[in-house]
């Protein structure tokens, strides 16, 4: 289950559906409407087919995730909120779905999964608590994704799942978790057990052959055709617990080219292009007919810095840099203005953002003065590792260089492959990097779990407070809402003087879609909710 | 042929081939003095960015417009020329003398020493030449040291071919059973007698090939492989500025593909010179 | 017969090869740097789930063992599973490479006419003002970046002039047309489908123009210089001599003759045909095999690029297995 | 129809562009009639090949004539053009020298027949192939059926001559035009070729004109020689008056230097020099700078053509005076000269007999990548050169005389038996070893061009050797100097490069390299066989006055007899690899006792008729033969072949020091 980090790390995701596809090379087309007559489904282009159906073994595959999240059964599911003109997920408000409740015991480490009754399989099998226990029991065998992120709220076995009976699920973490009902929202999928187990085999007991060619259904939409390559079709599912989808019927065309899915958005042909390059939508925001929903997002852009490699391990020489980003700049010329200034390394929006967290601003004398302070004279040369190919953190990396070279520290730019980037990420070897990420459990704790505690997957400037891992170890256990923000304001004035990594900015959520779409909820976690959608 | 022939033909004009190769001397002649004497003619240095003009177009301030970055494109095309030209030959001179390092020694010896080398240049023909330098270049790295080496692989097969040969023919003739009765050393036989000999053919195909490395340098950078940003390299402008294009922001990479062409012409034209003159076919 | 021994001798020669260059690759990919496991483990993922992951694709064991099987897959037409898409590659590979092979093709037959054309007129016609400028359009073709050149095919005939369709893709999209072979203008005559045939044919054009024209030099000149060379032969002068009509002399005296060192170089040409198609596929989004092949080396996916090297290293000997063949065909003289 | 034949009247060719004229003709003007077989002569450079272009209106682009060339009274005129069309009556067709390049390389020889025949009589392509395949027997081509099929590079030398006859012959031209039909052929092959045309001649009425550098391969079958002279006609005249009486000071120089048996009495040695070339018709005496009868005349103005009797024309002021006095003296009895003095006193002379080279049952192969081949080039080849001799060894080409002598220097290592230098065996010297005593032996190569480093000055190529001796620089500069003298080479080509020399003068240096280090041993490997027939002569001269000195051994190899006759001791006759004969140059010559020797002697040129053994005739040619080998390696070709002949036949000494191999002698 890659969804719920993945984007925090190496690949972006625009970079990843780029690999392989293109740069667009249109000039200006005029829309062609040869199919102006319109059409009643809607139809998003994906830039590519996804990987495989079986969500357990899935690799980090973004459109795959995407399209599963639309038609496996989820028991529990984020809520709705209006910020301004735009609807987004609600990570403080989670809602049964499939399920009829979800509810801990007082310490949070008991949940009990009550599921509604009467639901049905698009084979017409029951989908029942067995269904829920095969599901989990499948998870942990596969050892992947699922079980790779229980792990983080005490849950590694499989007895850990229990029925109690038909319609009720107890689980029982080692441990209590803040964190809990986010990792279920995500992990708490559901297969038709029955049909599964009919193409079990002794060499494969978890149908996995059969699961990855099989599309599987019975979320908020069912699949009904499936041409490998070409096109998902998606139906509005009759048994949906919740109120009907309002589009009833969804096409997701496979356009490899990002030029083409552009071309065809123009023509009308298509409702949503997925994965556009930035310069594409800016061109596109003054297109006829076209519409560029623009949302600020929790992606957020940053350059860790290696807390071990001389002369970065030393403070001031950190701050010396934070001092010589112009931030400005990097919003004006790399995002054309369509991004936030983050004040913190706690990403706005983010609850408990404090922006006492990041009290730097460009000012090259502040900068020079800090390196001669931390005894850095003759200035620098670091290495600063990009992701080969990924347009915009060249222009950062460009023009972050520029300004370091006014303080004396020379960036040799080298431009990583994903494959050799992962390995040295991995290796902690990397003095300076951009990355970029979202977290999709929206929560300081989650934060430091994965980002400034040794061990730490994103921690990939290998940061290390002794402190910092106390306050994390104590919101592990801490439920009490005014003490876990005392501890944020600490933690993040512990990071404003240590700086971790550099804070660059926050670019918004941009999608480009006909006119014709409206009630675009921003999912938290980057997987499209086609559900809301109206035309 | 008397030695005023020699002289004639040494000078005169008359040969559509030594036009050609003079003309393409004069090309790269140019292109070199711009390319070391790059300060005098833009103010701007190659990485320089002007925050106020991202992606202008050409005025009077910045010649051939600036690209996304806010470097100033003229500018950064004269730098460039030292990270292409420099590239472009020494791969070559690097593939010529390993390459004919190992060629001659392979032809003059023979035997198991020559079938492997020979086995060896088979499997690294066995690639198409781009897509050789593709696979080594993204699978090694994109330093310059390591773009020279995987151009220079591409090359070398055909230079230790060829000197093998050249050499192998040169081993028939009566000289160098001559120079073995006149009691010199293989060593000495191999190098004062057979290389000289064989070295025509080689400086031939050489220019040829410099152009080429140029092309594959700027492919490798089109696709990204290249020299990292923020390097001023010909083919990584074409590639930044091929977007760019979409908004008719033409001359970020319309320049800069321009003056890549005219310097592989430079070195086809001398190329082309040198085959004409030498009566060979490629 | 004497083909049969020249097409036995050199599969003797390409078995050998093409298992060097599976090994070379197999154990270089091995040794660099990067790491195709971490791409795909989740971040989570412990020292254990990554080893756990290495397991499940077999990447734990000794290098010879994983060759084998990798090899012994092979030989069953199997290329093994993709590390990132989770496909066989052998069906990825199904897919992808028609499109290549289609857009070289039809790129090298191009290259190929313009050269006999521009070869055989100037071979004719030495140092006259024709003969001066083919050979100056042949050098010029030959020093253009490929890339670039398509840029600016794109930018005037479809920008400005609006000749050619958009660059994207190999068909208009508002055509269907149903995949037989997976080469879009042999799907269309298949099925009878001929505005789909129209619709490629007109995608095919920038495409193969901006191949054919960077590639026509080499062959070009070779052919001028060969055709020359038999023109001035003492077997041409005496046929001609004996006063053969100018017809008869250039289909029986100049034509095969000259066209004798056109098959290697041929093969030559095509495989930087196949380099450079890397590159016009990209400008012009045609999604093809050299594309995937990149993104398998960028992700460092083993059974890709293992693929990819050995389907390309084995293609490319069998152009010249054809090429030598071809050689044989036109000159009787060449012995093995 | 009009048969007056050929006539040229003043043809002049000049070629090149605005800079650089070459002028290659001036006024030539000669006739062939029908039924005739006219030879032209001389040496190469001398414009012989440019006649027969501008008859057959293919000169170059370059190249403007003047003057009028008439067959049958019509003009034939233009230069060579791609695009000539309408297929027409061939007035004159050519055949192309070097057959074996002339025809085309990627067409069956039958069809290029009959790509011919159906152009010119316009027959189907059916009927074309019947007359075809008429035209290849009578060519004397056996199997022309499946000869028809074949390729121009799977014939023979010989083959492919009569093909390429019969292509010109398929043109149904009135005049055939041969250009140096004898190139690469033995001397039984051009005798079979010369009766071709002697046929065409007199069956088809058609004229014949052969060109040729090589005097004696077709005087026999000539009714007239015209001799050509840096673009002049210098003599003109029925063959048999022109040999015995050669009325041009040039054509007498000619015909001494065709290596003979046997020289006139008055023979003047070699004529020095080398053929001129012009810019511009030459206004003196083209060959006044090499005569040894030129005087002021000569220089002032140009000799005008006068006849010397009927059909005889010579270009010369002095041909009737002092200079044809001379050869009115001319006794056809003086042929049979003084056989008791030759050689005789050679080896008497020497008592010590020490063996320098001794070779004992030598095979020898070709090197492979992999080791050898099983193919032998020498068999058990066992023989011995001793000190201070003179040895002659004579075959055909591919007999694999070279590569003996490659072996004598340690080049090749044979495959087994030994060879030893002065009791060394070369086998198991080191390299350091081997190359050490070279110092005692020297190699003079066949194509002298091929021998020199061409990135190497005269002086370098000649030092060279000399790092095997330990000199100062200034006695090693003494040293190439002094050789150079030898070789009779000016100071001033020191400093050329090979390029720079004419092909006599890269011999002379390739005679010095040779000999600068004075060894013991000199092997000399055809050294004149690539040059031509004048240069031939004086490089023979330079090379009898070394030998002259007799402290040394000489290895001289031929592949014909008389080349040696005058210069050797002994003679080793080779035939397939292996020794047929072996035995002192008199008794050699005198009573030749193998077939092959025989048949070798009998091949000598015979310009005046002055052997008199009994000749030989080889039944086939060699490449034919060469399949079906059993026994004696010449019983395919021996007209005396008997069953006994199965066998093999080892050397085995018939009288002193002569040793034969066949039983019946």
């Amino acid at each position: 289950m890659k969804n719920l980090s993945k984007n925090g790390g190496g690949i972006s995701r625009r970079q990843f559906l780029q690999i392989g596809t293109n740069v667009g090379l249109i000039m200006a087309v005029a829309p062609n409407s040869a199919f102006a007559d319109g059409h009643k489904d809607l139809v998003v282009a994906i830039p590519a087919d996804l990987g495989g159906w079986d969500q357990d073994y899935l690799a980090f595959d973004l459109v795959g995730l995407a399209t599963m999240k639309n038609c496996y059964p989820y028991m529990i599911e984020y809520g709705v909120k209006s910020v301004g003109d735009a609807h987004v997920m609600d990570t403080e408000n989670i809602v049964p779905v499939f399920a009829e409740s979800w509810e801990s015991d007082s310490e949070g480490r008991v949940w009990t999964l009550r599921i509604r009754k009467g639901l049905r399989f698009p084979s017409g099998n029951a989908l029942t608590a067995h269904d829920v226990k095969w599901s989990k029991d499948r998870a942990f065998a596969a050892q992947a994704n699922v079980a790779g992120i229980y792990r983080m709220i005490g849950l590694s076995e499989a007895s850990q799942v229990e029925v109690v009976d038909d319609y009720t699920i107890r689980i029982t973490q080692s441990q209590p978790s803040s964190l809990s009902s986010h990792i279920q929202v995500i992990c708490l999928y559901v297969f038709d057990s029955e049909e599964l187990k009919k193409h079990a085999t002794s060499d494969d007991p978890w149908a996995k052959e059969w699961a990855t060619k099989n599309p599987q259904s019975g979320g908020a939409y069912n699949v009904t055709s499936y041409k490998a390559g070409q096109e998902i079709v998606l139906e509005a599912n009759e048994n949906y617990p919740l109120d009907q989808p309002r589009v009833k019927r969804v096409r997701l065309q496979v356009v490899p080219s990002a030029a083409n899915r552009r071309l065809l958005l123009e023509k009308g042909e298509i409702d949503i292009a997925l994965g556009l390059s930035r310069r594409d939508i800016d061109d596109l925001r003054s297109a006829p007919d076209i519409k560029v929903i623009s949302s600020p997002s929790n992606e957020w852009v940053f350059m860790p810095m290696s807390a071990t490699v001389a002369p970065l391990d030393n403070s001031k020489v950190r701050q010396a840099l934070a001092h010589a980003v112009p931030y400005d700049a990097i919003v004006k010329n790399v995002y054309n203005g369509n991004a936030r200034r983050s004040t913190s390394p706690v990403p706005l929006d983010m609850p408990g953002h404090s922006a006492s967290g990041y009290p730097f601003a460009y000012d090259l004398d502040k900068a020079r003065q800090l390196l001669s302070e931390a005894g850095v004279t003759d200035g620098f040369e670091v290495e600063l590792a990009v992701m080969a190919g990924d347009v915009e953190q060249e222009r950062i990396a460009v023009i972050v260089g520029n300004s370091f070279e006014q303080i004396g520290v020379s960036l040799k730019i080298s431009a990583l492959d994903p494959g050799t980037l992962f390995q040295r990420r991995t290796e902690k070897s990397i003095p300076l990097q951009i990355a970029s990420g979202q977290m999709w459990v929206n929560d300081i704790e989650y934060l430091l779990a994965t980002s400034l505690t040794p061990g730490g997957f994103l921690n990939y400037a290998g940061y290390d407070n002794p402190r910092v891992q106390e306050i994390f170890v104590e919101l592990n256990t801490l439920a009490d809402q005014s003490s876990r923000a005392k501890l944020f304001t600490e933690l993040q004035d512990i990071l404003a003087d240590d700086v971790p990594w550099l804070v660059l900015a926050q670019p918004n959520f941009d999608l480009p879609v006909s006119a014709r779409v409206s009630n675009w909820v921003q999912p938290v976690d980057g997987l499209f909710r086609l559900y809301y959608l109206e035309t | 042929m008397k030695a005023t022939n020699k002289k004639r033909r040494l000078w005169s004009l008359n040969q559509s081939g030594d036009i050609l190769a003079i003309t393409g001397i004069i090309i790269l002649t140019v292109i070199s003095i711009m390319a070391i004497a790059a300060p005098l003619f833009s103010s701007w240095g190659p990485k320089q960015i002007d925050f106020s003009a991202f992606l202008s177009a050409p005025t009077a301030n910045h010649w051939f417009g600036t690209d996304g970055n806010g470097m100033d494109v003229w500018s950064r095309i004269l730098y460039g020329a030292r990270i292409d030209l420099s590239i472009g030959i020494s791969s070559v001179v690097i593939a010529v003398l390993v390459g004919s390092t190992i060629g001659s020694i392979a032809g003059y010896f023979g035997g198991w020493m020559d079938a492997i080398v020979m086995r060896l240049t088979d499997i690294v023909q066995a690639f198409p030449p781009f897509i050789l330098a593709l696979t080594v270049a993204a699978m090694f790295g994109r330093d310059i040291g390591q773009l020279v080496l995987a151009i220079s692989l591409v090359f070398m097969p055909a230079y230790i071919r060829l000197m093998r040969s050249e050499i192998r023919a040169l081993r028939q003739r009566s000289f160098i059973e001559a120079a073995e009765c006149a009691g010199n050393t293989h060593m000495r036989i191999l190098v004062r007698h057979l290389i000289p000999n064989a070295t025509r053919p080689i400086l031939v195909i050489a220019p040829l090939n410099c152009g080429w490395a140029i092309l594959t340098l700027a492919g490798l950078s089109f696709l990204g492989l290249g020299i990292p940003i923020p390097e001023a390299e010909w083919g990584a402008m074409i590639s930044a500025g091929a977007a760019d294009v979409i908004g008719g922001r033409w001359w970020t990479s319309v320049f800069p593909g321009l003056i890549l062409f005219i310097s592989v012409l430079g070195f086809n034209l001398i190329g082309e010179g040198f085959l004409e003159r030498s009566g060979q076919r490629s | 017969m004497r083909l049969a021994t020249l097409i036995f001798r050199r599969l003797q020669r390409l078995i050998p090869v093409l298992i060097g260059v599976s090994v070379v690759c197999f154990a270089l990919i091995r040794v660099l740097p990067g790491d195709p496991i971490l791409l795909i483990v989740p971040e989570t993922a412990t020292a254990e789930d990554i080893e756990r992951t290495r397991i499940r694709y077999g990447l734990d064991r000794p290098i010879v063992v994983q060759y084998w099987d990798y090899m012994s897959g092979v030989v069953q037409g199997d290329f093994g599973t993709s590390i990132q898409t989770n496909r066989p590659v052998a069906e990825e590979v199904r897919e992808r490479l028609p499109r290549t092979l289609e857009l070289v093709g039809y790129g090298f037959l191009c290259s190929l006419l313009l050269a006999l054309c521009f070869g055989f007129i100037s071979a004719y016609r030495p140092g006259k003002p024709i003969d001066h400028s083919s050979r100056m359009l042949a050098l010029a073709g030959n020093s253009l970046p490929e890339f670039w050149f398509a840029l600016i095919l794109i930018l005037v005939f479809f920008g400005f002039l609006g000749w050619a369709p958009p660059p994207i893709g190999r068909i208009g999209t508002d055509i269907d047309i149903i995949r037989v072979t997976g080469f879009m203008t042999l799907d269309a005559i298949i099925t009878g489908n001929w505005s789909a045939l129209v619709s490629a044919l007109h995608h095919l054009m920038l495409p193969v123009l901006t191949l054919g024209i960077v590639a026509m030099a080499p062959m070009m000149r070779t052919i001028r210089a060969s055709a020359m060379e038999v023109l001035n032969s003492s077997g041409y002068r005496c046929a001609a001599s004996h006063g053969l009509s100018s017809g008869r002399l250039f289909r029986n005296y100049v034509l095969r003759e000259s066209l004798v060192p056109l098959p290697v170089l041929g093969g030559l040409v095509f495989g930087n045909l196949i380099g450079g198609s890397v590159l016009v596929e990209y400008v012009f989004s045609w999604q093809g095999f050299g594309q995937w092949a990149l993104r398998g080396l960028l992700l460092r996916d083993y059974p890709v690029i293992q693929s990819f090297v050995l389907i390309i290293a084995g293609f490319y000997v069998v152009i010249f297995l054809i090429a030598d063949v071809v050689q044989a065909i036109l000159d009787p003289r060449i012995k093995f | 129809m009009n048969t007056t034949g050929l006539k040229i009247d003043e043809l002049s060719v000049t070629i090149g562009g605005s800079s650089a004229n070459t002028s290659v003709l001036h006024r030539v003007s000669f006739t062939v009639a029908p039924g005739e077989v006219v030879g032209l002569v001389g040496e190469s450079g001398g414009g012989k090949t440019m006649v027969a272009r501008a008859i057959t209106g293919q000169l170059p682009t370059t190249a403007h004539s003047s003057g009028r060339i008439t067959i049958d009274d019509e003009a034939i005129a233009g230069k060579f053009n791609h695009t000539h069309s309408a297929p027409e009556i061939l007035k004159a067709a050519l055949c192309f020298q070097n057959p074996l390049t002339a025809l085309s390389p990627t067409r069956q020889i039958g069809k290029q027949i009959v790509d011919r025949i159906v152009t010119h009589s316009g027959v189907e392509r059916a009927k074309a192939a019947e007359q075809a395949l008429s035209i290849l027997s009578q060519m004397g081509i056996r199997d022309p059926k499946r000869r028809m099929e074949v390729f121009p590079h799977e014939l023979s030398g010989g083959m492919a001559q009569r093909v390429m006859i019969a292509l010109a012959i398929a043109c149904e031209p009135r005049i055939l035009i041969a250009d140096e039909p004898s190139t690469g052929l033995d001397v039984t092959l051009t005798r079979d070729i010369m009766k071709l045309f002697r046929d065409i001649a007199d069956k088809g009425q058609q004229g014949v004109l052969i060109i040729s550098h090589d005097i004696a391969a077709i005087s026999a079958t000539c009714n007239r020689l015209m001799v050509l002279y840096a673009g002049s006609l210098v003599e003109s005249g029925p063959t048999d008056y022109v040999l015995k009486k050669p009325a041009h000071p040039y054509t007498a120089a000619l015909i001494d230097s065709v290596p003979t048996l046997y020289h006139r009495d008055d023979y003047q040695g070699p004529l020095q020099g080398s053929m001129p070339q012009f810019s511009a018709p030459p206004v003196a005496c083209p060959f006044e700078p090499r005569c040894s009868f030129a005087e002021d005349d000569c220089r002032s103005g140009s000799p005008p053509t006068r006849p010397v009797s009927d059909h005889w024309t010579v270009k010369c002021f002095h041909s009737e005076s002092a200079y044809l006095d001379k050869y009115d003296q001319w006794d056809d009895t003086a042929v049979a000269r003084n056989e008791s003095t030759i050689n005789t006193n050679k080896i008497d002379s020497r008592t010590k007999v020490k063996k320098l080279i001794e070779l004992q049952d030598v095979d020898i192969a070709y090197r492979t990548n992999w080791g050898r081949s099983s193919k032998r080039i020498l068999k058990k080849i066992s023989v011995t050169f001793n000190d201070g001799e003179s040895v002659g060894i004579v075959g055909e080409s591919g007999c694999g005389k070279s590569t003996l002598a490659r072996a004598i220097m340690g080049l090749i290592p044979p495959l087994s038996g030994q060879i030893r230098f002065d009791g060394i065996e070369l086998a198991k010297q080191s390299p350091r070893q081997l190359r050490l005593l070279r110092r005692r032996m020297q190699l003079v190569f066949q194509d002298p061009l091929d021998a020199l480093n061409p990135k190497l000055r005269v002086s370098q190529i000649i030092r060279d050797p000399l790092t095997l001796l330990e000199m100062t620089h200034d006695e090693k500069n003494t040293s190439i100097a002094r050789t150079l003298g030898r070789v009779r080479l000016d100071e001033q080509f020191s400093e050329r490069l090979p390029s720079q020399l004419s092909g006599g003068q890269a011999q002379r240096v390739g005679i010095a390299r040779g000999l600068v280090i004075d060894p013991e041993l000199i092997v000399f490997d055809e050294p004149t066989s690539a040059l031509d027939v004048t240069v031939q002569a004086q490089i023979l001269g330079l090379i009898k006055t070394l030998i002259a000195d007799r402290n040394r051994t000489y290895i001289f190899i031929s592949h014909d007899l008389a080349t040696i006759k005058d210069l050797c001791d002994r003679v080793v006759v080779m035939y397939m690899g292996r020794i047929v004969e072996d035995g002192p140059i008199e008794l050699v010559f005198n009573k030749p006792s193998h077939p092959y020797t025989r048949a070798l002697l009998g091949a000598v040129p015979q310009l005046r008729e002055e052997t008199t053994a009994e000749t030989v005739y080889l039944k086939r040619d060699l490449d034919e033969a060469a399949t079906e080998l059993i026994g004696c390696a010449l019983a395919p070709r021996c007209p005396f072949v008997e069953d006994k002949c199965n066998m093999d036949q080892a050397l085995r000494e018939i009288s002193e020091k002569h040793s034969v191999a066949c039983w019946k002698v």
